[in-house]
């Protein structure tokens, strides 16, 4: 049984208050929940304040570049199907630098995790927009208010019928670290969208502000009906939905790579007979 | 009896030039010929003009040559571009139609050899008849192609055939092509240089390959992906060459041995990647089969324009390695010893090859399968003491690498300067301790490096550089001049990087003139070299039209390097 | 008034019986309709077969990289506001390479055309599956089928509440140039994906194919209605809607630009006295 | 009277240094003071160990100090890091609750001079009083901060302003920190390298920048959209870099001058841009404001290491031009260069700098906004004969630039390889041509390249060579060795490419000991200089740990070099 204390306590590079820190604890949570140990799991992020999670707490971790946390998951994954993969990282990362990346996972449909710590701006880099910042949300780099239509990543992911979509908040922890472990158990690519306010440079998504809008999906929520889930997840404002906007099952990507089903590539030896077939079928 | 016979196949794309000249290298292949088998073709699917070309006879051939003994010209536009490179006691083989009415000309009546869609049988037989090559070779490869399934298609393929050869072996006389008899052992491999990348890199451990499609490169990947379930080893197509990069780098990081192959424009999209293998300490092997560019440029045709970008691609320093196979055999070996070297050093490693030496192949011995040593990725953990420290400094600047998962160790890998337990570090002192680490490796790298291969008197009059797929041009231009009794010698690099100038100085320094040939437009390995070694090479062969060298096009350009009356 | 002759005929480099043949057709009808002379067009594309297109009519022609017809479109759009700008490209260019352009080019809502030829495969290339490609389509690279599950993008641009979502049919040219006319009259960023068969390399999704499945929207279909929008956008398969599938205005990225009000950046100068007050601030 | 004083502000990102620091700058400025102002701060939001360093005094500074005069500690961590720096004679500011009991500090009981959100007034007022300035200037800095909306909080600032000049007055004495004053100019602007280089962006004519938001770069584009709406220039956020670049040329090629403003790692990502602004030859400017790499590495932190990326980045080949500029006046003139520069020869332009760089200010002349020449992009349609050819072949390779709409012309641009009018080809000779075109707007790029700036005497017993930021140290390193009576010269570079050999070979050649000094670990402009020139720079001194070149740190690496006694 794992217990939260084996994922450690370490000091962050995080302002005080902000939203990461729940986000943190939660993820350590669902991971206990999970019944992994750190060695099992490994944590890849990209470059932001988000992106920092993965140093915080105990775990294998590959800290890449920005926005380019799911393709050195996908390549992991597919290197060693025994590994628990989990991408973490900002909305600016996975949904700007890396949107490309976004769609293809989600069209792969891996057994992967994807949490995006969504602050609806750029932290690290002192507060630009980002592309789930409101339309006319003011910043120094967009100070008559950014210009372009806020990304709605849940929307999206439903529209390509992911298999696995959700939505948290950071400062509803305990609901969170829920949705974590379901998406860590989940059979499949799980999005898992969290709400996440930054004090430093997000005076207008706050902690207040998503606290009047959210609401928890009731429980007669079917979210295998993809058309109530289409309307749902399309709901971004004066009200917020929270919790398991869509699931289903889908055939695993891994299916496709018969080798997989040997373990992780590393384990698995070249074949000198099947080297002579190759090069003979060159004769 | 010629000793080689140059054949050239042109016609549109999906006229089938291509089955013709695969069917025939086959045959030739089989009655023991040596073959050079190299492919121009445009941009296009359908339409434009393409070229097979076959070099054959009884000795090994390592280039294209430009002249034609003969010319298969499907259609109208091959006569009119091809007559002109036609060589004395050269023959023109092409339909009555558009047949141009000289001595050296065959005009083919293809209606009376059969039905349209058997022409491409016919040719063969022609062909065939004319280089002396038995019918039922030819019947053979021509089974092998089709199957047993449609007896009939078969019967009627085998009518033309014998048809095509008596029409050929009646009207075609006086030409002196029959094939004299070779001892090359008809037991070979026929592979083209990315066939051969593709093998060397099974054959050296490769287990996953993420790419982009781009030409020249994707034909390698194409290679991996038919021995994919048979070799173990997951290739994937990715979404961009961004993503093909990363993903590779993470797979390498969880335990495969892994490559990206693309070309100039794809690798650009590739360099922040790069950069992040150089930092996390990530084995990569990258292959880049150049074209010429810039930017979209000429995407079916060759050129050695990259060099200095790639070597220099990625932001930050950091130890590298590249090489640049110059025929098939080395395109096997380099890429396997790639692999290695991007393992035992944790970094990323280049292997640089072109159009034409993807396009062109050869019939060779085959490799031994079992004289193999396949990379296995990270160290045992079993060794380890804990904490466990992915970045441990060490004498070699190489730390030992463990694999995510296999252990309780926990590995961690940053793209952010580190600590050596792979954490986030601002530190003066770790920043400038990690600097030195990586950079000393660069110091193992320098230690195994492959010195260039050097032909002909330390002395030389005249000593032709090259590095890569010129390979094959610049020794056979070296041994034209030789023959001719010139002081004639070669220096051939595989191995761009690191460059060790102890290895060569001496060479250029001995030599009279020095001449550099290299297929771009601004002597990109010349500045290299005096980059390297301080030497200036004084005169340069350069091609940056799209076609590869040979050596007649080294020979011309020579000419005025020349004291007179000694011209080739 | 402008005719379809003023733009042109040019050899191509396609295969006989390519669907780009029609698409080219429709383009010039559609440009003769909407009265455009040649040189208030620019056409951007990237690389690929389709993106050949610009080459084979008359226009202002930037032909630039795989993947980056959008970003090159939006430049020359904000610096040109006069400019008629239209980009076309492929599926692998649009959606594959260039996918996280595609994301952002729906989010800003310029007054922008897009046409992508879509037929489902990498054609320059030699038939690799692209992000169209049915999931399960064999190809030399993917042998054992496309593993991933194949992008929609109509159902992704309603879900991300582009401004215009249309899709026609190479087999359906007269159809195909009145949706291509009304994109490039609607006042925003207009999106027209356009099946198009490849006789090369794609076997399955043939004119044929085609033909067993599209329909036309009928007359009392709503394209303002998001929600009816979103559920036909995600057909695909037995039945295939063509035709406006989405449709309403919002308001222009260009808006933001008070500078862009006075025409093409190329024609305005630099104002010493703004200069000095912008130094006068560094005081 | 001390001719300078270094002023160091330490504490946690958040605790307001940095106002303190800018109130204070401006205060010194106002009092005539020469000033040179460098920050460094970790990679986070809160915390983290920053600094805010003043030099301050009578004559112009280029370069930040090492040893402190009055260390400002607004938290203990700054005590512990920086007391060891201290000059002799020097003081140390810190709050009584963790002030050092060593004789040079000063135990402040900030709580006593007023609450704690008053306390950086306090810190400004015991520095001020220190230095002698007249508190009326820093309550004027202290209103003009605030504005006068408040007026019950400004006298609560005047009181504790006044409080802590009083107890400074009283407390500390016997320091010869009063600062002797100063003919310099009140009227000035205060400036750091970005604001600079967007200085000279605006005036040079820009009109079009897409970005994607990367330190040190991100503020040359902030302080463009401050003023993008008075200059008529658009300014937009791209969803990466590659956008950035492809949009940047799609304005220029629509005919707004334009630009973008990135680091190492986002640069990476736009070097198939590159190219393509290379092959389509489009006018671009590329800012690369350089911090240390690999990967991420030290995102706050300054480096030159990205030199030979830069120089070789993008596939293929084309002509480039790469500037470096050593101080503000240089980011401001040389922008303005580059800009018109890739108007002229229709290609990239890339404008290097560093974090260092960019986040150094001084206090300097005001720029003369009539004394410009902003680009126009384009040329005349009226002047074109039809049919208009973009890539018409000319003598100088420069071709006609049209914009597309402004005329009838239609405007065709590829990155294919294209003929005269920007269609498709794969013609050998037309490519043969539009490679040579291309590469004729190298030679005309070659003679306008700026000669490195030579100070010193031609016959030096030792030369210091260096180029970009390191001018101000390098220089005053020089300095120092020069009154020590020492023949020392310095040359440095703000053109790295082209490199004209003529231009200092000699210079190299004549001089005693050469040594090459740059922020990076493997001596890449060496590389370089032996690349063009032949000459081998047989000393270096490198500095690669993130920090800022000082007169101090080159000085104390010289050492070594030079004949004992003469040490400095
Ligand atoms: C290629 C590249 N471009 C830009 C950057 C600079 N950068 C670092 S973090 C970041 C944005 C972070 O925003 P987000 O992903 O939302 O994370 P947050 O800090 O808000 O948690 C950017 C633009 C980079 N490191 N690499
Ligand atoms: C950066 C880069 N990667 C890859 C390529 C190679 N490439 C050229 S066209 C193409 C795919 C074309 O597919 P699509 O966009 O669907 O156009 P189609 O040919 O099918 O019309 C690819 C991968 C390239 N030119 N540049
Ligand atoms: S900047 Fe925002 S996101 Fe980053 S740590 Fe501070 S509060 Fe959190
Ligand atoms: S390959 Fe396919 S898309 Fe390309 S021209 Fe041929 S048929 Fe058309
Ligand atoms: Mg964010
Ligand atoms: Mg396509």
């Amino acid at each position: 049984m794992t217990t939260i204390e084996q994922y450690g306590e370490f000091e962050t590079a995080w302002c005080p208050g902000c939203g990461n820190f729940a986000i943190l604890k939660a993820l350590k949570q669902a991971l206990a929940a999970c019944d992994l140990a750190p060695h099992q799991v490994l944590l890849v992020s990209g470059i932001g304040q988000a992106a920092k999670t993965p140093h915080y707490l105990k775990a294998n971790v590959f800290n890449g570049l920005h926005g380019r946390s799911l393709p050195v998951a996908t390549g992991a994954r597919l290197a060693s199907p025994e590994l628990v993969v989990i991408a973490e990282s900002g909305d600016g990362c996975m949904y700007g630098e890396g949107g490309n990346h976004f769609l293809a996972a989600l069209r792969r449909n891996l057994d992967l995790t994807i949490l995006v710590h969504d602050n609806q701006v750029y932290g690290l880099t002192k507060g630009q927009a980002s592309p789930t910042s409101d339309q006319g949300f003011v910043t120094k780099t967009q100070p008559h208010g950014a210009p372009s239509a806020a990304f709605n990543p849940v929307a999206v992911a439903v529209a390509m019928d992911t298999s696995f979509v959700a939505r948290g908040f950071a400062g509803m922890p305990d609901h969170l670290a829920g949705l974590i472990a379901q998406a860590i158990r989940h059979r499949g690519t799980a999005l898992v969208d969290i709400l996440q306010p930054c004090v430093s440079f997000n005076p207008v998504n706050t902690f207040k502000w998503y606290r009047e809008r959210c609401y928890e999906l009731p429980a007669e929520y079917d979210p295998t009906d993809q058309e109530l889930a289409r309307k749902t997840a399309a709901e971004f404002g004066e009200r917020i939905p929270l919790g398991i906007l869509y699931r289903h099952e889908k055939p695993l990507f891994e299916e496709h790579f018969a080798m997989l089903g040997q373990g992780p590539l590393s384990r698995q030896e070249v074949s000198r007979p099947a080297l002579r077939q190759v090069m003979e079928s060159y004769r | 009896m010629p000793q080689e016979i140059n054949i050239v196949i042109g016609g549109e794309a999906g006229q089938g030039l291509v089955t013709i000249g695969q069917l025939l290298s086959k045959v030739l292949v089989r009655a023991g010929c040596e073959i050079f088998i190299s492919q121009s073709y445009h941009s296009r699917i359908r339409g434009g003009h393409n070229t097979f070309a076959i070099r054959t006879g009884t000795i090994p051939f390592h280039a294209p040559r430009q002249a034609i003994d003969l010319l298969v010209a499907l259609n109208e536009e091959s006569v009119a571009l091809h007559q002109s490179e036609l060589a004395a006691g050269g023959l023109i083989i092409a339909d009555a139609a558009f047949a141009p009415d000289a001595a050296a000309a065959v005009a083919v009546p293809f209606a009376e050899l059969g039905p349209e869609k058997f022409w491409n049988t016919a040719a063969l037989g022609l062909i065939g008849s004319i280089l002396g090559l038995p019918a039922d070779l030819l019947f053979q490869a021509i089974e092998e192609l089709l199957g047993a399934k449609h007896p009939e298609t078969l019967a009627a393929n085998r009518e033309v055939l014998d048809r095509s050869c008596q029409w050929a072996a009646e009207r075609i006389k006086g030409h002196h092509f029959k094939l004299a008899d070779s001892r090359a052992a008809a037991e070979r491999l026929m592979l083209n240089g990315n066939e051969a990348i593709a093998l060397g890199a099974l054959a050296g451990g490769l287990k996953f390959c993420a790419f982009y499609p781009m030409t020249p490169a994707t034909s390698i990947v194409l290679n991996l992906i038919a021995h994919a379930d048979a070799m173990g080893c997951v290739v994937e197509q990715a979404e961009d060459e961004i993503a093909a990069i990363n993903m590779a780098i993470g797979a390498s990081f969880a335990g495969a041995p892994s490559m990206v192959a693309t070309s100039g424009g794809g690798f650009a999209l590739m360099t922040e990647g790069v950069s992040l293998a150089g930092m996390t300490e990530t084995p990569l092997l990258i292959v880049i089969a150049q074209r010429p560019g810039p930017a979209t440029g000429l995407p079916t045709r060759t050129e050695q324009g990259d060099l200095g970008f790639v070597l220099h691609s990625g932001h930050g320093e950091f130890p590298r390695a590249l090489f640049a196979p110059g025929d098939l055999e080395s395109c096997y070996a380099l890429t396997q010893r790639a692999l290695a070297l991007a393992e035992r050093c944790q970094t990323p490693v280049f292997l640089l090859t072109d159009q034409f030496l993807a396009d062109s192949s050869r019939a060779i011995a085959p490799f031994d399968p079992e004289n193999i040593a396949p990379v296995r990725a990270g160290a045992d953990p079993g060794s380890m003491t804990a904490p466990y420290r992915r970045y441990a400094v060490t004498e070699s600047g190489i730390s030992p690498r463990l694999l995510p998962g296999v252990s309780e160790h926990l590995v961690v890998a940053d793209s952010d300067e580190h600590d050596e337990e792979g954490h986030i570090t601002e530190e003066q002192p770790v920043r400038i301790a990690m600097v030195d680490k990586r950079l000393r490796k660069f110091a193992g790298l320098r230690q195994e490096v492959l010195p260039p291969h050097h032909e002909g008197p330390a002395d030389a009059d005249l000593l032709l550089v090259g590095w890569g797929s010129t390979r094959g041009p610049l020794r056979e231009a070296a041994e034209i001049l030789a023959n001719q009794g010139r002081r004639v010698a070669t220096l051939h690099f595989t191995q761009i990087w690191p460059l060790v100038p102890e290895q060569f100085r001496d060479l250029l320094a001995t030599a009279g003139t020095v001449v550099c040939v290299e297929g771009n437009a601004t002597g990109q390995f010349a500045r290299l070299i005096r980059q390297e070694s301080g030497f200036s090479i004084p005169h340069q062969v350069l091609r940056y039209d799209g076609l590869p060298f040979t050596a007649r096009y080294i020979l011309d350009r020579l000419d005025h390097l020349m004291p007179k009356g000694a011209q080739p």
